[in-house]
């Protein structure tokens, strides 16, 4: 029932219309209720309004005291109350004193800066509820005023404006044609390394050293690319199969990274 | 009566009813909206307000309604033209008619080696590309299609004749088996990958 | 001129436009519709026209519109309630931004010296009232809101110099961040003072 806490100020046809003093203008039934406020300048703020005085005439001495009071009389009644509250309830109290201290032993800022500043925020929240509620009053569509219940509708056509290009054209037809062609599948010679010439290519190689070579530069240096991929499959597959055969030992120190053989002591 | 001076209330009320009622409203219906209130009279006087304006208010089977007047209705439905590329597939059946017209269905699709939705002719013919120039005289009487003088002139060419053939399309590379053109490609990469562990 | 008269077609064509569209049309919009007439003037003479009648020609936030006009409110006040209800919180946060705009969600929490629900603010963004226009260029990047033209047009303004107050609240500094107001107080109080010093 309690929309957004604000039901108890919410007039009859559901907009907020006045300040949230709204139920508590029967002075002698204090209104308890918290929940009714936003939060203590929201209270304050109503406070102040009691006060039947322009917002910049306010007494802040007087607003204290009713403040306080008023959370005092809360906790009385063992209501729980938000911390917020009790901590904008000990500033003013603070406030307070400090208003009523000798001047000369005020720190800074001021008391009188302090309250001057919550006036001022006092001020511009209730010209914003005032604003608030005039804005609710003026003439609001579907309420007041009425567009055209059934329009007829402005109707924007979209017509399509083709296009391709010749490329385009003539590469569609090309993979048509291809994707039609008998396929003929023709495996042509392609330079390769076989596994036993690489065994025995590697073999030599390591019998010229006792050092670690690393196994890409054991691939012959001017092939063609595609003998080198060859070669380096072959080479691989041979430095396994020396390692197996206790011809070679392999390491490799990350993943991924370079695989290094020497021969084995015999 | 003058139409210039102010309308009266009563005239005024049954026009914002009728302009906010989201459908045609009775005479007895404008009447309990407006406390009972005779209306026929002010009917009469808005409808011949309206008369010459942008708008009227027309009686259709006792309802009264407003609407924009008929020899405007042209300027409320505008036409908008939007640039839009061919599919994939409706380029290869525009390329499949170009070379082979006149060509029935059967036939594009016996080309193309796969279905063609209907929809892909539509657009072609739409774009007003293609056309239908009659029927095959073979059972079922297919319709049959071809290019038109459109198509030429969008694609800027003079005649059908113009289309490359297909030994020209090879020379282009056009009709190069994908897979060698992929080993190509791929060869011509490890070259430049080479390049890099040298220099290094 | 005479009202009397039949409206030039210019106008007519103006008239069924707005009264066919289903939102609000700027003024280049209708233009658009019309072949790119210029519509200011027909505009003009049509707001006259409808100003007594029961139906208004009206702009809000650069965007025209007809609507009934508003002392009939209550013949055409529906049995279902077409306004959204707003939450006291929602309200006065509507006015924050529209008073303020751009405004971040901290400049409204310092007004309202509580934290926003962010609910709050989503209903009003749903209404289509407020929108997020940027980002403020101070540490932190926040976020900054304003109102939006449905908020023109759904509250009955022309546009953000119409809210009502405005130019008091403006002129009275209630518009300015306390500090501000506070800094500018106390500078015009020394100014004063030290006026009164060199007089004396």
């Amino acid at each position: 029932m309690n929309e957004e806490g604000a039901a108890t100020t919410a007039t009859a046809d559901g907009d907020w219309a006045g300040p949230a003093a709204a139920p508590a203008h029967n002075e002698d039934a204090l209104y308890l209720e918290l929940d009714g406020w936003e939060g203590p300048l929201d209270l304050l703020l109503d406070l102040a309004r009691r006060q039947k005085v322009d917002l910049k005439a306010i007494s802040i001495l007087e607003l204290v005291d009713q403040y306080i009071a008023y959370i005092e009389q809360a906790e009385a009644l063992k209501l729980e109350i938000a911390a917020d509250y009790l901590v904008m309830a000990s500033w003013l109290a603070y406030l307070k004193s400090a208003l009523l201290l000798p001047r000369e032993e005020q720190e800074d800022p001021s008391p009188e800066e302090l309250a001057l500043r919550l006036q001022l925020r006092l001020q511009r929240l209730g010209a914003m509820r005032e604003a608030a509620a005039r804005l609710m009053a003026g003439d609001r569509l579907g309420r007041d005023v009425f567009a055209r219940g059934a329009p007829e509708g402005l109707r924007v056509l979209t017509k399509s404006a083709w296009t391709c290009d010749w490329y385009d054209l003539i590469n569609a037809y090309g993979q048509v044609k291809l994707r039609n062609q008998p396929v003929v599948h023709m495996v042509r010679e392609r330079p390769v390394m076989s596994l036993d010439a690489a065994i025995e290519r590697v073999a030599a190689m390591l019998g010229v050293t006792r050092d670690w070579l690393e196994l890409r530069s054991m691939l012959p240096a001017h092939a063609d690319p595609r003998l080198k991929r060859s070669a380096l499959a072959s080479s691989f597959v041979a430095a396994l199969e020396l390692a197996r055969t206790g011809r070679a030992e392999l390491r490799q120190e990350a993943t991924f990274g370079p695989i290094h053989l020497r021969r084995m002591a015999s | 009566m003058s139409e210039d001076s102010a309308p009266d209330d009563l005239i005024r009320a049954v026009e914002a009813c009728l302009f906010a009622a989201e459908e045609p409203l009775t005479k007895d219906q404008i009447s309990t909206h407006l406390e009972g209130a005779e209306v026929g009279a002010a009917l009469a006087e808005l409808a011949e307000h309206y008369a010459q304006r942008g708008v009227r208010l027309v009686e259709r089977g006792g309802r009264w309604q407003f609407q924009t007047a008929p020899d405007l209705a042209h300027l409320l439905r505008r036409e908008r033209e939007q640039v839009r590329r061919l599919s994939r597939a409706a380029t290869e059946l525009l390329a499949i008619v170009a070379y082979h017209e006149p060509v029935s269905r059967a036939e594009i699709e016996a080309i193309r080696g796969v279905q063609t939705s209907s929809g892909t002719l539509d657009v072609l013919m739409e774009a007003g590309w293609v056309r239908s120039v009659g029927r095959r005289e073979v059972p079922g009487r297919p319709l049959i299609y071809a290019t038109t003088p459109e198509f030429l002139s969008h694609f800027g060419l003079a005649s059908r004749r113009d289309l490359p053939g297909i030994d020209e399309l090879k020379a282009a590379g056009l009709l190069d088996p994908v897979d060698e053109a992929y080993d190509e490609m791929m060869a011509s990469d490890e070259e430049s990958e080479e390049g890099e562990d040298s220099s290094s």
